[in-house]
């Protein structure tokens, strides 16, 4: 028996252009050549543009004097370079991310526990909040909340005070404690009562379990741990520690701590907006967690708190991570809206940086590059909670 | 005759306008077990729920070992902790150890040092029959072996009423009857319990009395023998005729 | 639950604190003590924030700036007298949203599929030729310049526009070559020839007027013409030629003809000579992207990333799941890049950094830029959306697929991508409220959207400091909007939950 | 004063001349100057339009009035250069920049010419790749503050909070003025003018520092312009005047003569109401005629009409008219008497170079 | 005897390092019936695939109708479209409706007209006994009007061959002999078939030749007379005798 067609013909070596491995090598090579001429062309026209401006892309001016002045953050004169201000602004970003992060947090759990909340008052109210902050830009929010609200507040003279903390359209102004000489002696004998708590706690502890005695013993551990300090702070001849209260003096506040309003207006700006979409992903975790686990936990005699805490919030946790590392990501990226309300954060010193020098491709370099470090950062993190909270199946 | 562990009187439940449990009496006295049956939507599931207070009951009075449940969170809380739950889904914490699920309402609820609360989950996961299961997590364990573990989960917090919501209806054949024994022994041990079961078997052999649902109501009830032997109802002949015919 | 279906006979009626008025006070707002001391609190608050906004807004509120300006926030500068070609437009958008409602819920026929998948194509480029304005070459401008560009290359008036001429023929000849040698019939062929026939004919008497005389011809100066004309053709009929037999070359004779004819038109008359008889005619007024502002600009910005962010998502996605590494890595790489960082850096690099890259001579206007901008990092996001749906699809899908003996091209087109979209619909709608509300962004690049008309509003003399009114009313605006698109995008989400299995 | 070198402009009229002989001889109806203008002028006469960089946020100089049209002395000067080119004020693309964008929009050639109270200075000159035309405006650093303040002078605001625009000379000048004086400061940044106007105004600041001519316009836009006040001190020199891009010399030199025109024309008593009279007589003062046309061939040197000028001024007055027109007391109401910005015959330092 | 329509020589398939078909010559001539059967994981999934190259085989040769499987594109494509296939989950596009799925490959590969297309493929819906269903969408059919869909659409291409793999083990008892009679009655009229299958009645009643796969191995091959009633290897008996137990 033969075949009618020579089985070999159509497939000889010559027929390689049909050939699938070929085929795609090609499609490979070709897209390459696109990606190649394409960014040719682009690096081309840039080094002509460059060139005609008689800009270089060397990192090197950011070591020239930046001239100017940043609000807020580090310390910086105008005599620092370029670079330093750059990492004044990173410094600024990083701080509202970390604060925003923790306090988004707090807030999007209690939203979501709230939109589950049986008080259809609460309920409605915490919906209403959570549809209009996921519905409406955050730049809009940023500029009402700043402009709107902030800078609505008294001025700085006729500023509402509550005891030493006061308010105005300058800032939130609140004492901050100022360690004195003392502050060294005092702290060593604050950690010696500690240490001597967590002793008489443990020894006491292990009697109540092992002569089944009520012993007591955060009681007797409390003793020592407040006792102590107390004592010393009075005999001491001067306090330990004096409250360092803002004072005006002035055009400013000075002493004291203070929260300016366009960090505070930042920060609230993406507390406020990133907790409605947390709250959303929280219902929507513990909507995930069956309802016959509060039953079980229920019929067991927990109270609805312990409920709560050990058999609903660790299960909708496992469910929340993915979507609120991205909800953490975006607050990070939306950070750079600072620049609306005058916060001298990465991209507004990044932006300044830039017009004063005129180096378009190194400072969104620069700036890029940072924010990816930082989504990456975020990203990590989160990925590695994720796998260790990981529920282990069959 | 001793006193009465579960009192109801007259009780009653509504899902908005409908009428789920349209007045029940039962006594159930200390030691007793008590399977109920009958068909589905018949309000089993409703009336052993509200003996713990998953669901509220809207009319009549409940008294378990002498509280009476009311809108009182203390009394809610004390009547729980004298009552196991044993639920159709098994309902284990996926996210604990199968040793976390047993010592968890015993330190939490009982305020048991964890050591101790341990102790006693060995003593009582050996009881039923799993004690080298305990590292493990439910998502590792057989539907059989997981509802042994929600049984000593229930046990932990040493309760002196069990209530089994159709405990072996999730399971595979092989496995009814490993949880069977578990509670058979149980009730031989003297425990009071309420089953909720269409196990015909296990209420003949461990039953004290059995009572026969429908719409909400108690249609009959009587031990084993008169209900098996001689049901008066016509709604039960027929049940039981369905139900034993597989 | 159906209650009326399990009720029985002798049931009795609900204790009245379970049901009516005051159960449902008590079940939802009393049920217990915390709840009480809740419901107090929230209602606490309730009343301070919403008798305080009441007030403001009846009473100290300055709504004028809103309704004495309700027509620059909502087109800002494009002029007044045309401003309902943006009514127009909207018009458009509306009921092309109906259609699809509509129609979406019969079952579609063919042809209205088909009918829709045109309105949905044409109606985008339709908007833009309402809202740019548009010059239309007449005849007069056609002869001209094409004459200028054939005979006298050199007059043009930016120097190096003179290839143009050679290109265009070299084109024109290709395609018409292309039909001559794959038609069959002898009319068809002569009829292939036409075009350049015409280019000829109107073009002639120009070439002669501009070189003096009927034999001024300057040879030198044609010979690139010539060369450009005679080479397109005869490639052009090779080709044709050899892909005779191919099914296909009905389509792509004519797909060629579409795809050239506007392009040429395009390369050759965009320079007119500055003869102003001549002169393409605007047919409607042309009103640069730069003008383009207010509410107006918003709903563009948007409108336009959605769409073009679409197939290039698409693509993305496609081109991440590859089997190609290269093309895999580069997909990675564009999609992780840009959802690392802000939309505002991407905005600004538009804005800076994109002009940099591109050719001295030529421009592209800001509005453009930003809207670039905003496809590529929403096509980002689409990407990683649509790459959820592809893995929803089995691979035996495509299994099956290859072994009915689709090419790979048709197995996407066909069974993978319409099953992952469809898998995809709410985050994509999810994503398109997103960017809506992500084009106020460009208020910080200097981009007049309503936004930042509303900054400018506020400057006004009686106005000043009407800061919230201005505020809420932009809020109201994008709520209103996003809103109706969540909603949309849920209900939709019900309804295929309930086609899609059964 | 950069006076322009002479040579140049010989070579160029040379060149010019050569090439309109070779025009002559084609005989098509190509605009004879077609051939030999800047690159920039053919295209833009291609466009039909100029494409001017202006300011959107500062009352008179760029604005946008009600109508939604552009308003202000800088404005003005591109009006001007479009009615050069096309004898129609309004053939111009108004291209609101901000103080970040408008390098970039020159040097990538977004727009023809930037007029956006944009200072002359040694970087922006030298590295940025720009030319600077005429001064048109000599302005100066300021500081403006509330008059319950008290602040007298800059020294009295030792921690004071300060508005600034991002990326401007001024916040260059604001850190030295406050560094030179030994006494610190916050500086509040941000991108827009509006939103810095509106902070200061919302008292956020203690001060808001701009170019002085900037502070008179935006104090018009305050809630209550009489409760503040500018203070004496000038922190910086500040000539401002138009720019374009580095490259096309052509191009600059018309920019600079339609600028220079409208400034001798001032000099000269030339006015919208006047101009057409006069260059329909014979004026006897030569410089007078050959700014209108009637002598030489000055136009079309620029690649121009011969008459240009006469259509500028009709269309938007002499340097002095403009002034008056935006900065005057029915303006913003800058003094200009006793100011640099009189005529150099009147003290000042506006003082042009010769038509000739 | 006719010309052989698919010719295997030593065909081998690995997974990474597991040999999962380990040189598979067969012959298959127009017309023929040929049923594959033998353990799970024995390769005959993976043999059957690689005749479309749904698996590439890594050594040996493939030919069908001629043609032989290579890397090119267009024998590749051609071979496809000469060979209909149907899975154990029938794999049909929930997003067509039964019409769609069977016209879309005549329509798109052999650029059929919509009509045409149509009109045969009501034919063949018709012939697999569901024309009323051509409108419905495929999760509204039962498993096997499913895989009866899926056998229709396969000849919707006229293929010269068709290769069905354990067409019948995802579906109820009720429905395999639905497919079962639209399977025999393909065969019977005449088309070529090459069947990875359990059912042994049907292999009976229709198979030329039956192959027994074991470990990537054909272990034995013969008439189904030669199969059942003298099987020669052990591995075929026992194999044998525990699937015909059931
Ligand atoms: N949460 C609820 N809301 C509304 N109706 C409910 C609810 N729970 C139960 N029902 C209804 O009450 C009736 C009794 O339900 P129940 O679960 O007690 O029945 P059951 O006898 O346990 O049935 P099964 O044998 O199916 O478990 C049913 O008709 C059920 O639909
Ligand atoms: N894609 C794959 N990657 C790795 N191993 C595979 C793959 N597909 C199949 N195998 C392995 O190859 C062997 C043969 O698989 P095949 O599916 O051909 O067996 P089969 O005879 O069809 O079995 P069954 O009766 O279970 O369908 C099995 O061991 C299987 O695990
Ligand atoms: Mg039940
Ligand atoms: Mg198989």
């Amino acid at each position: 028996m033969k075949p009618s067609t020579n089985p070999f013909s159509g497939s000889s070596f010559w027929s390689f252009w049909r050939d699938t491995r070929f085929l795609q090598a090609l499609a490979q090579a070709i897209f390459l050549l696109l990606v190649f001429i394409a960014t040719r062309w682009l690096i081309g026209n840039l080094l002509e543009a460059l060139d005609s401006r008689g800009l270089s892309l060397s990192f090197a001016f950011l070591q020239r004097t930046a001239g100017f002045g940043i609000g807020e953050g580090l310390t910086f004169e105008r005599t620092d370079s370029f670079w330093y201000a750059y990492v004044v602004g990173v410094v600024n970003t990083l701080r509202v991310i970390v604060v925003g992060l923790g306090l988004a947090t707090i807030v999007g759990i209690f939203a979501g526990i709230a939109l589950l909340s049986p008080n259809w008052l609460l309920r409605s109210i915490v919906s209403a909040y959570v549809e209009v902050m996921r519905n409406t830009p955050l730049l809009v929010q940023l500029f009402f909340l700043y402009f709107g609200i902030i800078l609505k507040l008294p001025s700085l003279q006729e500023r509402i005070t509550f005891g030493s903390f006061s308010l105005s359209q300058r800032g939130f102004f609140f004492p901050r404690l100022e360690p004195m000489q003392s502050f060294t002696l005092w702290i060593v004998v604050v950690a010696a009562s500690l240490l001597a708590a967590i002793v008489i706690f443990r020894v006491l502890y292990q009697r109540r379990l092992l002569d089944g005695v009520e012993t007591r013993p955060g009681l007797w551990a409390l003793l020592p741990l407040l006792g102590l300090p107390a004592l010393t702070w009075l005999l001491l001849p001067e306090a330990p520690l004096s409250l360092d209260r803002p004072q005006l003096d002035g055009l400013r506040m000075v002493g004291g701590a203070q929260l300016s309003p366009e960090f505070a207006g930042i920060l609230l700006g993406l507390v406020i907006y990133t907790g409605a979409f947390i709250a959303d992903i929280v219902r929507s975790g513990i909507l995930a967690v069956p309802k016959g686990q509060t039953e079980a936990a229920t019929a067991l005699g927990l109270s609805k708190f312990e409920v709560l805490r050990l058999v609903i919030l660790p299960q909708a946790l496992r469910v929340i991570i993915p979507p609120l590392t991205n909800q953490y990501l975006n607050l990070a990226k939306n950070s750079s809206l600072a620049v609306g309300v005058g916060y001298p954060d990465l991209y507004n010193v990044s932006s300044t940086i830039f017009n004063q020098s005129g180096q378009a491709v190194q400072v969104i370099t620069l700036m890029m590059s940072t924010y990816l470090l930082i989504s990456l950062a975020i990203s990590i993190v989160m990925n590695a909670i994720n796998s260790r909270l990981k529920i282990v199946e069959r | 005759m001793s006193e009465p562990i579960i009192i109801c009187r007259d009780v009653h439940k509504w899902f908005g306008n409908f009428h789920a449990v349209r007045g029940i009496d039962m006594q159930v006295e200390k030691g007793e077990v008590v399977v109920i049956f009958g068909p589905s939507g018949s309000g089993k599931s409703t009336f052993i729920r509200t003996i713990n207070r998953l669901e509220e009951h809207q009319r009549g009075q409940i008294i378990v070992d002498g509280i009476e449940l009311t809108h009182d969170v203390r009394n809610i809380a004390a009547i729980r902790s004298e009552i196991g739950m044993v639920f159709q889904q098994f309902n284990l914490f996926p996210h604990l150890s199968v040793l976390s699920n047993v010592t968890m309402a015993p330190i939490w609820v009982r305020k048991w040092p964890k050591q101790k609360a341990e102790e006693v989950a060995m003593e009582i996961l050996t009881r039923v029959g799993i004690p080298e299961q305990a590292e493990k997590y439910p998502g590792q364990l057989s539907g059989g072996q997981q509802q042994r573990v929600a049984i000593a989960r229930a046990l932990a917090m040493q309760p002196k009423i069990m209530l089994f919501d159709e405990p072996t209806s999730a399971l595979d054949p092989e496995m009814i009857k490993e949880v069977l024994d578990v509670m058979t022994e149980l009730a031989r041990s003297g425990m009071t319990m309420l089953v909720v079961t269409h196990e015909m078997g296990f209420a003949r052999a461990v039953a004290n009395r059995m009572y026969f649902f429908d719409e909400g109501l108690v249609v009959e009830s009587g031990t084993p023998d008169d209900i098996f032997k001689n049901p008066q109802e016509d709604r039960t002949k027929l049940f039981l005729s369905q139900i034993l015919s597989h | 639950m159906s209650a009326e279906i399990k009720a029985h006979p002798g049931m009795e009626k609900p204790p009245t604190t379970s049901v009516g008025v005051l159960g449902w006070l008590h079940q939802n707002l009393f049920s217990s003590l915390l709840n009480s001391v809740l419901t107090l609190i929230s209602a606490g608050i309730l009343y301070l924030l919403g008798r305080g906004l009441v007030k403001w807004a009846l009473t100290e509120a300055r709504w004028g700036v809103i309704t004495s300006n309700i027509k620059v926030l909502a087109w800002g500068r494009y002029p007044n007298e045309e401003a309902w070609r943006l009514g127009i437009s909207l018009l458009i958008i509306l009921a092309m949203g109906l259609l699809t409602w509509a129609l979406r819920r019969g079952s579609l026929t063919q042809n209205a599929r088909r009918a829709l998948l045109t309105v949905w194509v044409l109606s985008p480029v339709a908007i833009v030729i309402l809202i740019h304005g548009i010059t239309l070459p007449t005849i007069a401008t056609i002869t001209n310049n094409l004459g200028y560009y054939i005979y006298r290359p050199e007059l043009m008036p930016l120097l190096g526009e003179a290839w143009r001429a050679s290109a265009a023929l070299l084109v024109l000849a290709f395609v018409a070559g292309l039909t001559c040698g794959s038609v069959s019939k002898r009319t068809e062929r002569l009829l292939s020839l036409a075009p350049l026939l015409a280019l000829f004919l109107f073009t002639l008497p120009l070439g002669l007027l501009a070189n003096g005389s009927l034999f001024g011809f300057d040879l030198p100066r044609l010979l690139p013409q010539t060369f450009a004309l005679l080479v397109g053709f005869f490639s052009g009929m090779t080709v044709g030629r050899a892909l005779t037999s191919i099914a296909a070359i009905r389509w792509l004779r004519i797909g060629s003809w579409v795809a050239v004819l506007p392009g040429l038109l395009i390369l050759l008359t965009t320079f007119d000579v500055g003869v102003e008889s001549v002169a393409p005619v605007e047919v409607l007024q042309i009103i640069e992207p730069n003008i383009w502002s207010g509410m107006m600009l918003t709903i563009l910005l948007a409108v336009v990333s959605i769409v073009a962010s679409f197939p290039i998502g698409v693509l993305l996605a496609l081109g991440r799941r590859s089997s190609l590494p290269v093309v895999k890595g580069f997909s990675v790489l564009f999609i992780e890049v840009v959802r690392g960082v802000p939309l505002i850096t991407i905005l600004f690099m538009a804005q800076v950094m994109l002009p940099l890259f591109l050719p001295l001579e030529l421009t592209v206007d800001r509005v453009i830029r930003a809207m670039v901008g905003m496809t590529l990092f929403t096509a980002a996001y689409l990407a990683e959306i649509v790459r959820g749906g592809l893995q929803a699809v089995r691979n035996e899908q495509v299994e099956a697929a290859r072994a009915l003996g689709l090419s790979e091209m048709l197995v996407t087109g066909l069974i993978v991508l319409p099953q992952a979209l469809r898998a995809v619909i709410p985050p994509i709608m999810g994503q398109f409220v997103s960017i809506f509300k992500d084009t106020t962004l460009v208020t910080i690049v200097g981009l007049l959207d309503l936004l930042a008309v509303g900054q400018s509003v506020i400057k006004q003399r009686e106005f000043l400091g009407a800061v919230r009114e201005v505020y809420l009313f932009a809020g109201v605006f994008y709520f209103v909007i996003s809103y109706a698109m969540s909603v949309a995008s849920r209900r939709l989400e019900r309804q295929l939950g309930v086609t899609e299995e059964s | 004063q950069p006076a322009e070198p002479e040579v140049r402009e010989v070579k160029v009229v040379e060149t010019q001349e050569v090439r309109v002989v070779e025009t002559q001889e084609v005989q098509v109806n190509v605009p004879v100057e077609l051939q030999m203008e800047s690159e920039r002028l053919a295209a833009i006469k291609a466009n039909g339009v100029l494409r001017c960089g202006v300011n959107s946020g500062v009352p008179g100089f760029g604005f946008l009035n009600e109508e939604g049209d552009f308003v202000g002395f800088d404005v003005d000067f591109c009006r001007a250069l479009a009615t050069a080119i096309f004898n129609n004020p309004d053939a111009v693309e108004f291209r609101p920049l901000t103080a970040a964008e408008r390098f970039t929009a020159l040097q990538t050639n977004e727009i023809d010419v930037l007029i956006r109270n944009t200072t002359w200075t040694f970087t922006r000159d030298v590295e940025l790749g720009t030319d600077f035309g005429p001064t048109t405006f000599y302005d100066g650093q300021g500081m403006m503050v509330r008059r319950d303040s008290g602040f007298g002078s800059l020294n009295d605001m030792d921690g004071a909070t300060v508005c600034v625009l991002s990326g401007t000379t001024t916040e260059l000048n604001l850190a030295d003025a406050f560094a030179s004086r030994g006494i610190s400061y916050t500086p509040l940044v941000f991108d827009k003018s509006d939103e810095t106007a509106a902070a200061y105004d919302q008292g956020r600041c203690d001060g808001l520092t701009s170019d002085k001519s900037q502070l008179a316009g935006l104090k018009t836009t305050l809630s209550d312009p009489a409760a503040h006040l500018i203070l004496p001190e000038t922190m910086s020199k500040e000539p401002l005047g138009p720019v374009w891009a580095h490259g096309d010399q052509q191009w600059g030199d018309m920019v600079r003569w339609v600028v220079n025109g409208l400034m001798i024309a001032e000099e000269k008593g030339i006015t919208a109401a006047n101009v057409a009279e006069k260059a329909a007589g014979a004026p006897e003062d030569p410089e007078v005629a050959r700014l209108l046309g009637l002598e030489g061939e000055y136009g079309q040197l620029l690649g121009l009409d011969p008459d240009f000028m006469v259509n500028v001024i009709s269309a938007v007055g002499n340097y002095g008219e403009i002034y008056e027109r935006h900065l005057g007391p029915d303006g913003t109401d800058i003094p200009r008497e006793g100011s640099f910005n009189a005529l150099a015959s009147d003290g000042g330092l506006i003082y042009p170079q010769p038509w000739r």
